[in-house]
């Protein structure tokens, strides 16, 4: 059955990818709908099985040895546990509603099958890395949830700008990956082994030890679980390799939605989630996750006011969302961000999907400054948005509220400086989030209508099969919150993870029952500033539209900086990219033609074609130079052994 | 004061250095050089004949001859390539004699 | 077929294609038809039969197998010895399996003087065949440099503008490398009293013998393989050669570079190589960043594979002398996906280029709307050159550098950067041909792959698919001897006086958790 | 100073000094005459040492044969000495270093080392009461035939090379054919035919 | 009273002698257009000699009263001398039947430089040694300027002569040294006086080097090369492909003989002399060669680069070393002829062409005879697989041996070097485009050619065991105590 719900897509792929020709576009949504829905609905039987059953439910399966070298034994295995069973729903669940939605949205295009193959590779690489029983094949699905990134973004290829952002997204990734690569090299240093199990138990006998890299010597858990920490930072877009998130936005809305925002970037909180108890040795690798994740919060959420593009408000939201994610990670509260990663899968799925709505109507427009006024032309749309930001926003009782209040309780709760900052942060953060959302909101729905007449004229709800997910989502998206609040974070955590997760127990126990405990104004403050927010939002755009205007020309630099994104692609422009292509060129032109070429075969060639001029002039064509050379050779040779 | 070995040896390594001397510096006459090397063989004549006389030997004699006949014959040989070049060019000077180099 | 001998039979049997070529008389046509007719069948029952290689050869046994001897110059105790182990066969096999892809490849590309092309390509795969298989040294020197003579003649007679400049570079600098190999052998032979290399494996040469023994070894592996900074040989030569020379010399001839620092450097001079492995590590990080840079500035899309190639065997130098099961079993690994990966891309290449005649990505562009099969079997390439978990070029490059991490982290650290690197230039690369704008007239008119072309990427294909995702199938063939090299260098580098360079060594090769690595603190 | 000191040092300088001016004569013909003078002096010196037999072959052959040949040949060559005076060395100042350090290593070499060998050596040691030509005699055709023969074969090659590289048959020189010319009849030679008057031929 | 000496250990050459006077005498009855009966009748009388060598007594023999001697390695010598000798006459006809040369005298003086040659090696005295020399040279001097007609060809001869006939000089003044120092001029005696090991006086080993230096300029190793690419250049074709082989194993075997029997125990003392020459040959015929547009030049230069790469084996001065020599220059001798049967084939349009690129693509208007042509140029680079590989890797292989470490690693460098040259010329046939085809070749170029190509490369590879045991025993002659 598991293997049914982790191939059922890779088969789906591969018939509608080769096949795709003769099963017709048709015949490839069916069966890639077909299997991912299959493949849903078996994840759910699963997360009943393990998620709810108790941790003995948990249970590995073994396919076959995958590299087998000395110590060194990965096998490519299905690793389920509640971890897992959760990852399975959403990733599942997220991409079947996804898989649907796209045969609505790409109707018009040309290379449906394509599309389709992409979207079921991607879930079942996704599949691949939440089922791994260790870090290589968790590693082998993070690379191939990248490669089918790349794909789907640069999915119209013969746009320049989406071949930008697909290498771009491959490369940053990659950075990722350099570092969650040497993260695995280091675990193998220092455990033996790669496997799940076998590093978790011997986490606590290895905790006191330290590690030779690069030549210092540091503490060994520390060490790998930040180089394992670049890496997702790389595929969660944290702040330092987060700029490729809104480029990729290139792709078509679907993959925003399923990729870009509900499954693959959460791939980094996943990891750490799951390597949890190596975490938890490491407190100094957490304080790093913290501050990082807080940071991204807020940085994303700043540059996420001042964007235009929809899909790009909502990418900078999903980043700051990440943040968000992080820092409870960072704070040791596993659980609740993975909660949050759910309850964020739905909402941001759903935003995202909404707004593939939005630009479906407005004929492919994405400037917000374009939109306006459509509300009542695409009402369930409008609905869902709401829905969405709502959620997005942590307003009570929406899916949102309830992790990203958990989120700010263990910040708090931590009592750490980092954990501090974090809070403090992160509250800022709702805050901002708050304001976008509704800026988003108005901005595409209210107002008077921007857009040119002929696409006003076009504006039209999207069709059944692409509202139908939306519904969906939205259903998730209110009630998942409050539905899983028990499970993840509430009274039956312990019992509902079991062993997937691991928390050390401070003086309070866990984190998550100390989260439990704090102040009554910790929990208050989200919402108040959530709503502090709308009503910002709701003053700057609805009652005073030129306040903005007149906001930015006050604070021009400062806009600017945030406006252009703190400069980061200038930045890795100016400090990466030129300066390697630079020095590809100076090597290659300088090292290997003029230095390499030039010491050595050229320059042995042209030492020799100079002697060889000497050694030819030196036969004169005169009988007595000839002469003059053998008595010189006779002369030298008898003085040699006269001098000698 | 006896005339000894070294004398004669002395003489005929003299005559040798002339012999050669004259070869590499002559660069007008392709004929000098053949008397020159004519110089050298009785350089080597004398030599050889001193070391016979005084090592009481008849090798170095022997040889003497053998070589004077082998300088008989180089001489002619060389006198007609000397002339056949003279035909062809007509010139031996030395200086001329550089067709091929290189 | 246990009693022939097949090795002998697949060394030479393309000799007698390429002589039954050589009597081929008729018109330019008919000439050129039966020519490639012969050399296609011939090298197809060669590969047949090397497949009997693979059907006798025990894996368990890390020793030589099926060894044939004769008397050959008995005055100077040089005889023909020919066997293989785990090393070696895989090669073996690699030089038989792409020969006929080669001539597939060249079949309608060559079209001039057929008959030699066919001829050359034929005595290439003896001399590669013969040298893999070669257990004397003698023997083993004359196929490693006989390889010179028909690539030399493919690149000059068939390459591009700058083909005698390359084929002359290409000579010149592997010939410069060997000679100096010529005087090791020497030594040794004075040394040991015999060209036997199973004696010469066992023997334990004076340490500092074995220092200069090492030099001469590793200059002339490191033109062939390359290593930096004797790699400028290569870009021209791969540049310039056609096709089936490309893929030669990529896919097989850089390999005899490898095998033969592992099996001389390593497994004659266990001394040598522990005394030399940090200049070796320095050199392999140089050239993996070096090349994966240049090859980030090139234009020229063989070029650019060419100095990938550089930084892909920057991995399996830097693999083999980690010394460790990781790194040596990665290299061998490596060694064999380069094979396949290489040989196809150069093979994709040569697609493109048969079909528009130049070399430069920017004359492409957009391929992936009239090209998608051809887009498809790219992809897979370029992926697999990437080192995308799943495809073969992944287990290799992760292994070496898990097995370098455990020597010495900045050398992990440093070839780590491989992958980030080597992902930007492929991707440009593919991003230059296939997509953007189909808007070039000339591109648009390329047709897609045909099914001749599709007949030998789809082998490819499905070797680098299969060795990404099982690669044991490949591996069991060679761990036992890839352990047994260890546990020899170990077992000799005691007997020198010197234990193992660093505890991590000898930890992970006892399969112990490499606990000695990691100094437990008092914290 | 015995009388015997005096010959040699009288030979020995002109020899040298003949030689000089072989090397130096600005005409060949002179050249040609320094080089008999050298000859006989060294056949002189030749006889102070008690080689006869050589110094007659020296005078008989080199003189007789191989000088006159060179003679000839200068003679024959015609050259115009005017173009050949000018001066010879370009290299003079090296070349006189290198001839003066062979000179000098040469004869340092026999004046400082030289070493009387062991005993024992000489193997056709001419009996006391046998000449020095008799003493030749014996052992040239019997222990030296084989370089006898084969210098032999060597004037034979020096002959056939003579003539190869000299001996030309010219088309069209006319010889004299003694036994044609006897041999020629009138009626070969002479027709005569009546020739009509003032018909014109 | 005086018995009659033992002729048999002779019996070669004293063929060889009434065979070359009878043809003499043949040519000059039978008068023009005798040449290919005359030369057909030296070969023949070339091969009776082979017959002669081959079936003769192996052992050591002495005759004539210590002047000449007889061995394994004379005879090992001698069988390449003669097989060369009667290649090049084979070859040679057709050359001067087109050149107007042909005339009976050549291969008459072939066969007498031939039976100098035997002499040479056989000899065993300073006698024999110059007598053999001087019945070569004066042979060659002749042949050189054969073609007497054409300038380059008398200048040719004239450098010839006049730098050989300094050449003799130089080896006459050593042998009276020797003689003078030591009181003998047998090699026999020469060998018993120097056994001690005690340190010779300095006039022997001034001696040694003079007569070395007249030797070094036979076989044309630098310094006293000179004469070599001049003289290839002007004579003609045929006399230079002869000049290339002959004569260089002739001077080699004698250099040999001299060096290991008389001053064998001298080793320390010319080791030096024969390790610059080697080094300077080596390097020398490398760079020069580079720069050559004529053909002929450059053999010219490879061959003394070739004689840098024997002198290597002889530097180490072991039995080793020499039978190294002994191979170099058996495989030296196929590769040159058959390299210069296809220089003789160079014609085009009934014309003689001699520069290197009248060759261009040769691979398309005669591809064998460019492939046998490719095979001779790699083979004389030394790379393997080819038969030039052997002849370098004994060689080495004594040089390490012996411990001439930086001579060996030099050689090999400048082995590479000379690689350039010889690409040059595949380069040329193979690369570059077709300008004006050759002629086709004659038969017997053509069979030559053939032969040749096939023994450096599957026939040598097949039977060289014979070649190498020969030259072992040869050697091993030399070194009998």
């Amino acid at each position: 059955m598991e293997i049914a719900a982790i191939f059922l897509p890779l088969a789906a792929a591969f018939i509608a990818g080769f096949f795709g020709r003769f099963i017709g576009d048709r015949g490839a949504q069916i069966v890639t709908c077909a299997a991912v829905l299959a493949a849903a609905a078996i994840s759910v039987m699963l997360f009943m099985q393990i998620g709810l059953g108790g941790p003995e439910a948990a249970r590995t399966v073994e396919l076959f040895t995958w590299i087998d070298s000395g110590s060194f034994e990965v096998s490519w295995a299905l690793r389920l546990d509640t971890l897992t069973a959760v990852m399975l729903v959403v990733v599942n669940g997220v991409s079947a509603m996804v898989h649907v939605y796209s045969v609505g949205y790409m109707s018009h295009d040309p290379s449906k099958a394509r599309f389709m193959a992409y979207l079921s590779l991607f879930t079942f690489m996704m599949l691949m890395l939440v089922t791994a029983d260790n870090l290589l094949q968790m590693f082998f699905g993070w690379e191939g949830v990248g490669l089918a990134s790349y794909l789907l973004i640069n999915f119209w290829f013969h746009k320049t700008s989406a071949n930008d952002a697909s290498m771009k997204a491959f490369l940053v990734n990659r950075v990722g990956d350099f570092g969650f690569a040497l993260g695995i090299m280091a675990v193998f240093l220092i455990f033996g082994t790669i496997q799940f199990d076998q590093i978790f138990a011997q986490v606590a006998a290895k905790a006191d030890l330290s590690i030779n890299f690069l030549g210092f010597q540091v503490h060994a858990l520390t060490c790998a679980c930040l180089l394992l920490f670049v890496g997702a930072m790389g595929k969660s877009a944290q702040l330092g390799l987060h700029t490729w998130l809104p480029d990729a936005m290139e792709g078509p809305t679907p993959v925003s939605a399923l990729i870009h925002a509900a499954t693959m970037v959460t791939a980094g909180v996943f990891m750490l989630a799951r390597m949890s108890p190596v975490f938890e040795y490491a407190p100094a690798a957490l304080s790093f996750v913290t501050v990082m994740g807080a940071l991204t919060a807020i940085v994303a959420a700043t540059i996420g006011m001042t964007q235009f593009d929809i899909k790009r408000v909502i990418a900078y939201s999903t980043m700051s969302q990440l943040g968000y994610m992080f820092f409870a990670i960072g704070v040791g509260a596993y659980p609740a961000a993975v909660f949050h990663l759910m309850t964020h899968a739905f909402f941001k799925a759903l935003l995202f999907l909404g707004a593939g709505s939005v630009i479906h109507a407005m004929s492919d427009e994405q400037d917000m400054r374009n939109m306006g006024g459509i509300w009542k032309l695409i009402p369930v749309t409008y609905v869902m948005m709401w829905i969405g930001n709502l959620a997005l926003a942590g307003i009570p009782f929406f899916a949102g509220y309830y992790s990203k209040d958990m989120i700010l309780e263990v910040a708090y709760a931590k009592h750490t400086a980092a954990g501090s900052f974090a809070f403090w942060l992160g509250l800022g953060a709702a805050l901002m989030t708050a304001f976008y959302s509704w800026r988003l909101l108005i901005l595409t729905f209210h107002g008077r209508p921007r857009a040119n007449e002929t696409v006003m004229a076009h504006v039209h709800e999207s069709p059944l099969v692409m509202l139908l997910p939306l519904c969906v989502l939205a259903v998730g998206a209110l009630f998942s919150g409050w539905v899983a609040y028990d499970w993840f974070v509430g009274h039956d955590w312990a019992e509902f993870w079991g062993e997937s997760i691991l928390m050390r127990a401070g003086e309070h126990g866990t984190i998550i029952d100390a989260a439990h405990h704090v102040p009554a104004w910790v929990p208050l403050s989200p919402f108040i500033a959530g709503l502090i927010g709308i009503a910002l939002a709701y003053l700057f755009y609805m009652i005073k539209p030129d306040l903005p205007g007149q906001f930015v020309g006050a604070f021009r630099s400062l806009h600017g900086i945030v406006f252009r994104k703190y400069y980061f692609d200038e930045l890795y422009n100016a400090l990466f990219v030129k300066p390697a292509m630079a020095l590809g060129f100076g090597l290659w032109k300088g090292g290997d033609q003029v230095v390499i070429d030039g010491f050595g075969p050229d320059g042995a060639a042209r030492v020799t074609r100079g002697l060889s001029v000497v050694a030819s002039r030196l036969q004169t064509g005169y009988v007595f130079h000839y002469a003059f050379v053998m008595v010189i050779g006779v002369v030298a040779l008898v003085g040699w052994f006269w001098f000698r | 004061m006896e005339i000894g070995l070294s004398h004669y040896l002395t003489v005929a390594a003299m005559l040798f250095t002339l012999g050669v001397f004259g070869i590499f510096l002559n660069r007008k006459n392709v004929i000098i050089i053949l008397m020159s090397i004519e110089l050298i063989l009785l350089a080597v004549n004398i030599n050889l004949v001193a070391f016979s006389a005084f090592l009481g030997d008849l090798v170095g004699q022997i040889f003497t001859m053998f070589i004077l006949t082998v300088a008989a014959a180089e001489a002619a040989i060389g006198l007609a390539i000397l002339v056949v070049y003279f035909r062809n060019r007509g010139t031996i000077a030395v200086e001329d004699i550089n067709m091929m180099k290189g | 077929m246990a009693d022939l001998p097949i090795l002998t039979l697949t060394t030479f049997l393309p000799l007698v294609g390429a002589f039954f070529i050589l009597v081929i008389r008729g018109d330019a046509e008919t000439v050129a038809r039966n020519a490639r007719a012969v050399a296609l069948w011939t090298s197809l029952i060669t590969f047949i039969i090397s497949l009997f290689i693979l059907t006798n050869f025990d894996p368990s046994n890390p020793g030589f197998q099926l060894v044939e001897e004769y008397a050959w110059l008995p005055s100077y105790k040089i005889a023909y010895i020919k066997g293989v182990d785990g090393v070696s066969i895989w090669f073996v096999l690699a030089s038989t399996f792409l020969t006929p892809i080669c001539v597939l490849a060249s079949w309608t590309s060559v079209e001039k003087r057929v008959k030699e092309f066919m001829i050359a390509l034929l005595v290439l795969e003896t001399m590669m065949v013969g040298m893999f298989t070669a257990l004397d040294f003698v023997l083993f020197y004359l196929f490693f440099e006989g390889v010179l003579l028909p690539m030399f003649l493919l690149i000059g007679v068939w390459g591009g503008p700058q083909r005698v400049y390359a084929a002359y570079k290409f000579f010149l600098y592997t010939f410069i490398g060997s000679v100096l190999m010529l005087l090791a052998i020497l030594a040794m032979y004075l040394t040991t009293g015999t060209m036997d290399m199973r004696v010469m494996l066992d023997y334990q040469f004076a340490s500092d013998l074995q220092k200069w023994l090492w030099v001469a070894f590793f200059i002339a592996f490191a033109v062939k393989t390359p290593i930096w900074p004797l790699h400028t040989w290569l870009p021209f030569a791969h540049v310039e050669a056609p096709t089936a020379g490309s893929v030669m010399l990529a896919g097989v001839m850089l390999k005899m570079g490898g095998y033969g620092l592992i099996r001389a450097n390593v497994q004659m001079l266990p001394v040598g190589t522990a005394w030399a492995t940090d200049f070796v590590f320095v050199l392999s990080v140089v050239a993996i960043m070096y090349a994966s840079l240049v090859a980030l500035a090139q234009t020229d899309m063989k070029k650019m594979i060419a100095y990938s190639s550089v930084a892909h065997m920057g991995y399996v130098t830097m693999g083999i002398f980690t010394m460790n099961h990781q790194g040596l079993d990665g290299a061998m690994f490596q060694m064999l996906s380069h094979t396949v990966v290489s040989a196809a891309l150069f093979l994709c290449i040569g697609v493109a280029y048969n079909r528009l005649h130049t070399r430069e990505m920017a004359a492409y562009g957009g391929l992936a709307h009239n090209m998608p099969r051809y887009a498809v079997v790219f992809m897979v390439f370029m992926l697999a050159s990437v080192g995308l978990p799943g495809t073969s070029g992944f287990v290799g490059e992760f292994l070496t550098m898990l097995g370098a991490f455990q020597v010495n982290t900045w050398v992990a650290f440093f070839a780590a950067t491989g992958l980030v690197l080597g992902a930007a230039y492929m991707l440009l690369l593919y991003r230059m041909l296939f997509f953007g704008k189909l808007d070039k007239p000339e591109v648009k008119a390329m047709p897609d792959l045909s099914w001749q072309e599709m007949a030998y990427f789809a082998p490819l294909i499905a070797i680098v698919l299969i060795m990404g995702v099982y690669p044991a199938s490949f591996k069991d063939v060679y761990m036992p001897t890839v352990e047994k090299i260890l546990t020899d260098h170990q077992a000799s580098l005691q007997a020198a006086g010197l234990t193992a360079p660093a505890p991590v060594q000898a930890a992970s090769i006892e399969t112990v958790a490499p606990a000695a690595a990691v100094n437990a603190s008092e914290n | 100073m015995t009388l015997t000191a005096l010959a040699f040092y009288a030979f020995a300088t002109i020899l040298l000094a003949s030689a000089v001016r072989v090397i130096t004569a600005k005409n060949p013909v002179h050249s040609v005459l320094f080089l008999i003078l050298a000859f006989f002096n060294a056949a002189g010196l030749f006889v102070l040492i008690g080689a006869e037999f050589v110094a007659f072959i020296l005078v008989i052959v080199y003189v007789g044969a191989v000088a006159v040949l060179f003679l000839f040949v200068v003679m024959m060559l015609d050259i115009d000495f005017q173009q050949l005076r000018s001066g010879f060395l370009q290299n003079l100042p090296v070349g006189i270093i290198v001839g003066l350090i062979l000179a000098v290593e040469l004869v340092a070499l026999v004046a400082l080392h030289y070493v009387q060998p062991g005993a024992g050596v000489a193997t056709a040691a001419p009996a006391a009461a046998v000449s020095n030509t008799e003493a030749i005699g014996r052992v040239l055709y019997t222990d030296y035939v084989y370089a006898f023969q084969a210098s032999g074969l060597i004037l034979l090659v020096a002959m056939i090379g003579a003539i190869v590289l000299t001996l030309r048959h010219r088309a069209g020189v006319r010889r004299q054919q003694i036994a044609q010319q006897l041999d020629r009849k009138r009626s070969d030679v002479v027709a005569i035919r009546k020739v009509p008057t003032r018909g014109g031929v | 009273m005086q018995t009659l000496p033992d002729l048999l250990p002779a019996l070669p050459e004293i063929v060889l002698a009434c065979a070359g006077m009878a043809l003499l005498m043949i040519g000059v009855f039978r008068g023009e257009g005798s040449l290919r009966l005359v030369s057909w009748l030296a070969v023949a009388a070339l091969v009776v000699v082979g017959v002669l060598l081959v079936q003769g007594p192996a052992e050591r023999a002495v005759t004539f009263s210590g002047l000449f001697v007889s061995d394994a390695f004379g005879i090992f010598a001698k069988l390449l001398i003669v097989t060369a000798s009667a290649l090049s006459i084979i070859l040679s006809m057709n050359y001067l039947e087109r050149e107007q040369l042909a005339r009976f005298e050549y291969p008459v003086l072939l066969v007498f430089a031939t039976l100098g040659m035997l002499a040479m090696v056989s000899a065993n005295n300073l006698i024999s040694l110059y007598i053999g020399l001087e019945l070569q040279s004066l042979s060659l001097y002749v042949v050189a300027a054969f073609r007497r007609d054409v300038a380059k060809s008398s200048e040719a001869g004239l450098k010839y002569f006049v730098l050989g006939a300094l050449s003799s000089g130089l080896l006459l003044y050593g042998a009276s040294l020797v003689y003078g120092f030591t009181g003998t001029t047998s090699f026999d005696r020469l060998a018993v006086m120097f056994a001690g090991g005690a340190t010779p006086p300095l006039g022997v080993i001034v001696g040694m080097v003079f007569v070395a230096a007249g030797l070094a300029f036979k076989i044309s190793a630098v310094p006293f090369h000179m004469w070599t690419p001049d003289v290839y250049e002007g004579a003609p074709t045929s006399v230079t492909a002869f000049f290339a082989v002959a004569p260089k194993v002739a001077a080699m075997s004698l250099f040999i003989r001299v060096l290991t029997e008389p001053f064998g125990h001298l080793l320390p003392q010319w080791q030096q002399v024969i390790w610059f020459c080697s080094l300077a040959s080596m390097i020398i015929g490398a760079l020069a060669a580079i720069q050559q547009t004529n053909i002929k030049r450059l053999m010219a230069y490879s061959s003394i680069g070739h004689i840098g790469y024997a002198l290597v084996g002889l530097a180490a001065g072991s039995q080793e070393g020499v039978r190294g020599v002994l191979i170099y220059l058996a495989i030296y001798l196929a590769m040159n002829v058959g390299t210069f049967a296809i220089i003789l084939s160079m014609r085009q349009q009934g014309r003689m062409v001699e520069r290197i690129s009248d060759l261009a693509g040769l691979s398309k208007s005669h591809p064998l005879m460019a492939f046998a042509m490719a095979m001779f140029m790699f083979s004389m680079a030394g790379v393997p697989p080819l038969a030039g590989f052997f002849g370098k890797f004994y060689v080495f292989m004594s040089a390490i041996q012996a411990g001439l470490y930086g001579l060996a690693i030099l050689g090999v460098l400048t082995s590479v070097a000379s690689c350039y040259y010889y690409l040059r010329i595949i380069k040329v046939m193979y690369f570059d485009d077709l300008v004006e085809p050759l002629e086709r070749p004659g038969r017997a170029a053509a069979l030559v050619m053939t032969g040749t190509a096939l023994f450096i490369f599957p026939v040598f590879y097949l039977f060289a065991e014979p070649l190498l045991s020969g030259a072992g025993a040869a050697a091993a002659a030399l070194f009998h105590g």
